[in-house]
């Protein structure tokens, strides 16, 4: 018997998250689709816009269809995926998760520790020279939804360093297009001289925006500590003129190659419950050089 | 018809100190009117002279900027007027704008405020479909082919739109019938059934607001004369009163004694 | 005129070609669309879409967007908009998840959510009728205005009611008859209500006249403003009733529940043929509507179609089924098929 | 006939109160509501808005949404839709970018993108003159068709362009003069020029008279169809322009780009003043509805509104800003407000 | 007036075998018509005839559905005629359905589709009020007050509305001016002024269609007499062939043999 590990025949509906091309979808297509090729998977991906109800119906669209393998975005929460996971289980479809874990339900979960990612994020702000006592703004989303457990994390680290922090909602408009959120966090940064640092707990494009928002604010390079996610050309540039401080990065390209890999393991020999913490990549000034060709092929 | 009871005076509308402005452009000042039962009343004027203005105060189209407005004797609070609740005091109007739902068909047209419905408001579109029929076969005689009550109204002719109009204020009996140039856009046999249907209120004891520029017509059918001239009233009598030529001249003179 | 009697409007009727009196009938174009859709679908996908099972995914999942279609036809036939729909489905998701959490109500919870959703709609209306803004800006603002609303009173909160599925209410909207998703049929049931209202009863007479016309229906003595108001209150409860299901059904509540419908809704509701210009539109078509912009994704994922042109595909199918639609109930209202006719019976 | 000579229209002119004649004059009133919406901010942000920076900040941000739209006021005045503008703006970015990237084009690039805007605003421009889909429903699927052609064509890449800033192209566009955006200028010239055609062109006439009634403007001898495909292809090539100036503000192209705008720039045109009936609008009024939205957030945000507050406060000021401004212009058409005129008088 | 160059028959506009259908409705039959210089026709019959149909398609508002249409002895390609096509051959009407546009001014409606402009296309603005202020005053003569050329012309009354439209016509000298029930909803004096502009047209050497239900206006002012029935032409006569009383005889006479 040929002991290569393959996938022929299998199909395998996936979940990519937001929209075709989407800055934080991209890696992670690319990623499933390199899986998919080496492994001589069918692809069947899925774009919901990053939105939770529409995930939810496309789990159960692709559980129509009866593939081989689902790999689904966690962020419709355990409960209302239970009816979903039942009948998966039921029919012999392996689920797989990415980007944002089902808790309690046991099932190969590739992507962030969301909460610990957050944390990272503060504590590399902190230690980039956050003070106990200094003043930072947070802007994200505070909404208990999956996504906001790196805001969460990202508080808690500046709680325990003693950080005072405003909490700044961004809109649905800024995260569709971050220039928006330019005059938003200027003026807020104008009012608030006393602040020292930004921190974007999970959006690389507000991330990369940043150097604009401090140009705006007239605030000179490396004058403010800014903590950003996902990393991005133009992040890239705010890296190099000191603009952006660090950058998690949750390299989503895993996130797309590895449930791939698992629903082949799983569905040939048994092999469940991995896990994998996608999310150990911080990018500083010192150590970003590398990564630019990866980022313009989009993989990184 | 039905008698009103109680403190009936006789009386259908009386105006008191009417005004309306529509911004800086006053249409109608000072009036002072009254229509009585039974009577047909011309109603004369000058384009922009305040005619169509007058129907809708009386009609509760438009709010009067100030002044009383009784009818059938109680008085009717200004803003607190509507088509309906002159509806339901039995005024029934043809407006000189258009006054038809042009996407909606012929049948719809006819019944539309005042439908045929069960309790729940269900319409009963067998039997309206029946009377409009009925109604624009006999009354107005439309001859052109592939018309129905169907049709959409926006495709009917002008004339065609017209007889729509009139066929509904025929139908609905009303103590009060209001024709803001009903003729308009009628063929000559047409113009002569709705100058029989004027003579026929006068018959059936009800009263009518006719306005018209063919004071031919006007000085045929009326029992009384009013003349607007730039929103004011300039002349209130008995057609007996005036001969045909004398209107004529007077409303010529209107132009000269005052441009 | 010895034409005459070949052009009885009867006899003419009778001489139309068959397919033309078939498409007369409403809701029968777009039908053939959809059923042209499913097939090109079942061909490119028969794993999916010769099963039962993607057919019960969908009437699982397309009550609560097409429920909210079917109120928006309302609205738009009486020549108005409504963009605040999402906001009220999350704010009456919200009341239902949280009454039903904290207090283990279920019908109560249901007539509080449903109130909810009459009194925004009623808002709306309101602002509409008082203070003259046009209805596409008032619901813009209220979209805002109610979203913000419901986040601040859940502070962001997702609420997860996995036990709802034991109640008595559960079952009743969004349980199980054998395979068939019960709320598919209160779907069908609002479908049909609203046909009767809007074709037959005074009301739906009334809604037509004001979307025809503001100031004939006035003049003919509509109560315009009265009449409005009803329709965005009705807006409200409709879209509070598909906040009820979408919870029941997904057993959640979370606070951006609802703004995935904003675009889907719309499409769904001139995609079914409502005229955009109000004074007309049709409740079958809405119905089908939904449906085609529920399958048209589904279906090209299925089919294999990767990634990026799905997107265009939405696109192109959208376009495709509106042409078809419209020209298989009359190809001159196609103004490039009439030339094309035009020119070759030259 | 003694009051004659008081009525006389010119006096009755120079009768009305001087408010009223000062709030005649174009956008005069929206322009008295977006001072006392800053100078409320001065009051609570006084750090922020008595500074010159955060108006430089709104200035090079303002610009895109701005052009954007200005050009979809030409089209509501027409009484059409646009809703693929986002897409149009993604599209001509990503050939600008990707020129520039790749070939170091400048100019030739931005000639490049605007034709791109142009062909795909014809392209609108033909569907709704030859298939005769209403525009709305044509442009929510071309929103989807462009965005996943440009999606498929830029494989979904994000492109950043941070040499641009040296070259000429930048400097003339987006450069600075001191410390004003150049960009600004440009707005400024084409809200100028967009102005005069609009009410001192033949073609903007043509586009009134169309808005106004369609049959009309066929009857009286324009060439409806030719007109109409002008105005999108012009919304299609300021979508271009303003695609090009947001890439040379933010050195970077990605495919979402202008998506945001999406409600933004339809809620700066109506809260401007713009009729949604189409027939009349206003440029001044657009300027400054631009200038409201792109400015409420960020004012509320720096007068220390926190979290989920803003969306609530966002919608809030929609509707006061609409109220004022038609109050202003006129109180009697707001209802609430003739009423209470009207019952003050008695 | 100027004359047209070369192959000019001295027809203005001929009609061959015209027909038009709206779906199952067909308005025209067969219609074969021809308009000379110099002549004042009078077009007549029924609501729903077909004259304002006959107008249309004429002006290139409406396609025909089948036939030959030939403006100054050049065939117009079905489809390929237009309302601005219409106007460049100096064919200028006033339609009976709505044509002004009710949100803009009185002088934008004034000048519409054939503005006063520079080389660039800027309208001139003060030459075209200053115009449409003589031709207001002068023509039409409005006595009401407030009204202006800057005056929206949705605030006018009908007949300041119908005044607009026939300025219009007047004021652009055309070789055929087409006239569809031009004095609906005008006073007296103003009907008048509307015949004498007919008669104007006359002796400037200039053709006219004049579409009228007052039997009585048509006869006193038209050269020739053209009876449209259900589409069909049931009449085309000179004038002096036939008196007002036989011109209503017959027209009455035509619901006796076919209804
Ligand atoms: N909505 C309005 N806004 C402003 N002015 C108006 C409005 N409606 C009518 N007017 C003005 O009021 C005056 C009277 O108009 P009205 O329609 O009552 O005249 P009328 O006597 O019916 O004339 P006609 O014989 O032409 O129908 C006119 O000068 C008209 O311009
Ligand atoms: N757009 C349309 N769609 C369908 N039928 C139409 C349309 N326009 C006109 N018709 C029909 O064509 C016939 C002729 O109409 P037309 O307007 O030419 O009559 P007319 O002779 O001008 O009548 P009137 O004296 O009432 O103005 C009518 O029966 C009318 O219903
Ligand atoms: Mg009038
Ligand atoms: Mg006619």
């Amino acid at each position: 018997a040929d002991p290569a590990l393959t996938g022929e025949g299998m199909t395998v509906y996936f979940q990519m998250g937001g929209n075709p091309g989407d800055s934080a979808t991209l890696a992670r297509e690319l990623g499933a689709k390199a899986a998919a090729d080496l492994l001589k998977v069918k692809l069947m991906p899925q774009y919901a816009g990053w939105d939770q109800q529409k995930m939810l119906e496309q789990a159960n669209q692709a559980l129509a269809a009866q593939p081989d393998a689902i790999v689904v975005m966690g962020h419709s929460g355990t409960d209302s995926m239970k009816r979903f996971l039942d009948e998966a289980k039921e029919a012999g479809i392996v689920v797989v998760t990415n980007n944002t874990r089902l808790p309690g339900t046991g099932l190969s979960y590739f992507g962030l520790d969301n909460y610990a990612a957050g944390k990272l994020l503060g504590e590399q702000m902190i230690a980039a020279g956050l003070k106990s006592g200094d003043k930072a703004v947070i802007y994200g989303t505070f909404e208990q939804t999956a996504h906001a457990d790196i805001s969460r994390g990202t508080i808690e680290a500046f709680d325990a360093a003693g950080v005072t922090y405003d909490k700044l909602q961004w809109s649905n408009e800024a995260v569709q297009d971050p220039s928006l959120a330019v005059p938003v966090i200027a003026s807020y940064l104008q009012s608030n001289p006393d602040v020292k640092a930004i921190a974007v707990p999970g959006h690389s494009g507000i991330t990369a925006v940043l150097a604009k928002v401090m140009e705006a604010a007239g605030k000179e390079p490396g004058s403010l500590i800014t903590g950003g996610y996902d990393i991005s050309p133009l992040t890239i540039d705010g890296l190099r003129k000191g603009y952006v401080t660090v950058v998690v990065d949750q390299q989503p390209y895993l996130q797309g190659y590895m449930p791939v890999l698992a629903a082949v393991l799983q569905k040939r020999y048994g092999i469940a419950g991995l896990e994998m913490n996608t999310g150990g990549g911080v990018f500083t000034k010192d150590n970003f050089e590398w990564v630019v060709p990866l980022v313009e092929q989009g993989v990184r | 018809m039905t008698m009103q009871a109680g403190e009936d005076s006789g009386e259908l509308v009386r105006m008191e100190n009417i005004q309306k402005h529509y911004g800086k452009v006053e249409s109608l000042r000072n009036v002072n009117l009254s229509i009585g039962r039974n009577e047909i009343v011309g109603l004369l004027g000058d384009n922009g002279a305040g005619k169509s203005t007058l129907i809708k105060v009386m009609t509760g189209v438009e709010a009067p900027t100030a002044g009383k407005l009784f009818i059938k004797g109680k008085e009717v609070e200004a803003g607190g007027h509507s088509v309906r609740q002159a509806q339901e005091l039995r005024i029934e109007t043809v407006y000189q704008d258009k006054s038809l739902g042009e996407k909606q068909p012929l049948w719809r047209n006819f019944f539309v405020g005042r439908p045929i419905t069960n309790r729940l408001g269900f319409i009963d579109v067998k039997a309206e479909k029946r009377i409009a029929e009925q109604i624009m076969k006999s009354t107005i005689g439309f001859r052109s082919r592939g018309i129905s009550v169907d049709s959409t109204v926006g495709k009917l002719s002008g004339g065609e739109r017209q007889g729509v109009a009139i066929g509904r204020a025929m139908h609905f009996d009303s103590d009060l019938i209001i024709l803001d140039e009903p003729t308009v856009a009628l063929a000559i046999k047409e113009v002569r059934r709705v100058l029989d249907f004027i003579q026929s209120i006068k018959a059936g004891g009800r009263s009518c607001i006719y306005i018209e520029h063919t004071l031919a017509n006007v000085h045929e059918v009326a029992d009384r004369l009013i003349v607007l001239d730039r929103g004011e009233i300039a002349l209130d009598t008995q057609k007996s009163a005036m001969s045909l030529n004398e209107l004529t001249e007077f409303l010529l003179s209107l132009h000269r004694v005052r441009h | 005129m010895a034409m005459q009697t070949t052009n009885d409007p009867s006899a003419a009727g009778l001489r139309l070609p068959i397919s033309r009196r078939i498409f007369a009938v409403e809701g029968m174009a777009i039908l053939a669309v959809f059923a042209l859709l499913i097939g090109i679908f079942m061909i490119t996908a028969p794993q999916t879409f010769l099963g039962y099972r993607i057919y019960m995914t969908f009437l699982a999942n397309v009550p609560p967007p097409m429920i909210l279609a079917l109120g928006l036809t309302f609205v738009v036939v009486a020549g108005e908009m409504d963009l605040s729909f999402p906001s009220i489905v999350a704010f009456s998701s919200y009341v239902f998840a949280i009454l039903f959490k904290n207090y283990e109500l279920t019908w109560l919870a249901f007539g509080a959510a449903l109130l909810v959703g009459v009194i925004l709609g009623f808002i709306n209306g309101v602002i509409v009728t008082q203070l003259g803004i046009p209805s596409m800006i008032t619901t813009l603002a209220t979209l805002f205005l109610y979203g913000g609303l419901v986040t601040i009173v859940s502070g962001g909160l997702t609420i997860a009611i996995p036990s709802v599925t034991d109640t008595g209410i559960h079952a009743f909207f969004a349980g199980r008859i054998g395979v068939l998703p019960v709320q598919a049929l209160w779907a069908v049931g609002v479908a049909v209500l609203l046909w009767f209202i809007l074709n037959r009863h005074r009301f739906g007479e009334n809604v037509l006249f004001i979307g025809d016309n503001a100031r004939v229906a006035h003049v003919v003595g509509i109560r315009v403003d009265r009449e409005k108001l009803k329709i965005f209150t009705l807006m409200g409860l409709l879209s509070a009733f598909a906040g009820v299901l979408l919870t029941l059904e997904t057993t959640t509540y979370f606070s951006s529940q609802g703004m995935g419908y904003l675009l889907i809704v719309v499409a769904s509701v001139f995609i079914g043929g409502t005229s955009i210009f109000g004074g007309s539109g049709t409740i079958v078509g809405t119905v089908i509507g939904a449906l085609i912009v529920a399958i048209i994704e589904a279906g090209l994922v299925a089919s294999g179609v990767q990634g990026f042109w799905t997107r265009l595909l939405i696109g192109v199918v959208f376009l495709v089924s509106v042409t078809l639609n419209t020209a298989l109930e009359d190809p001159d209202r196609v103004p490039l098929f009439k030339r094309i006719r035009l020119r070759m019976k030259r």
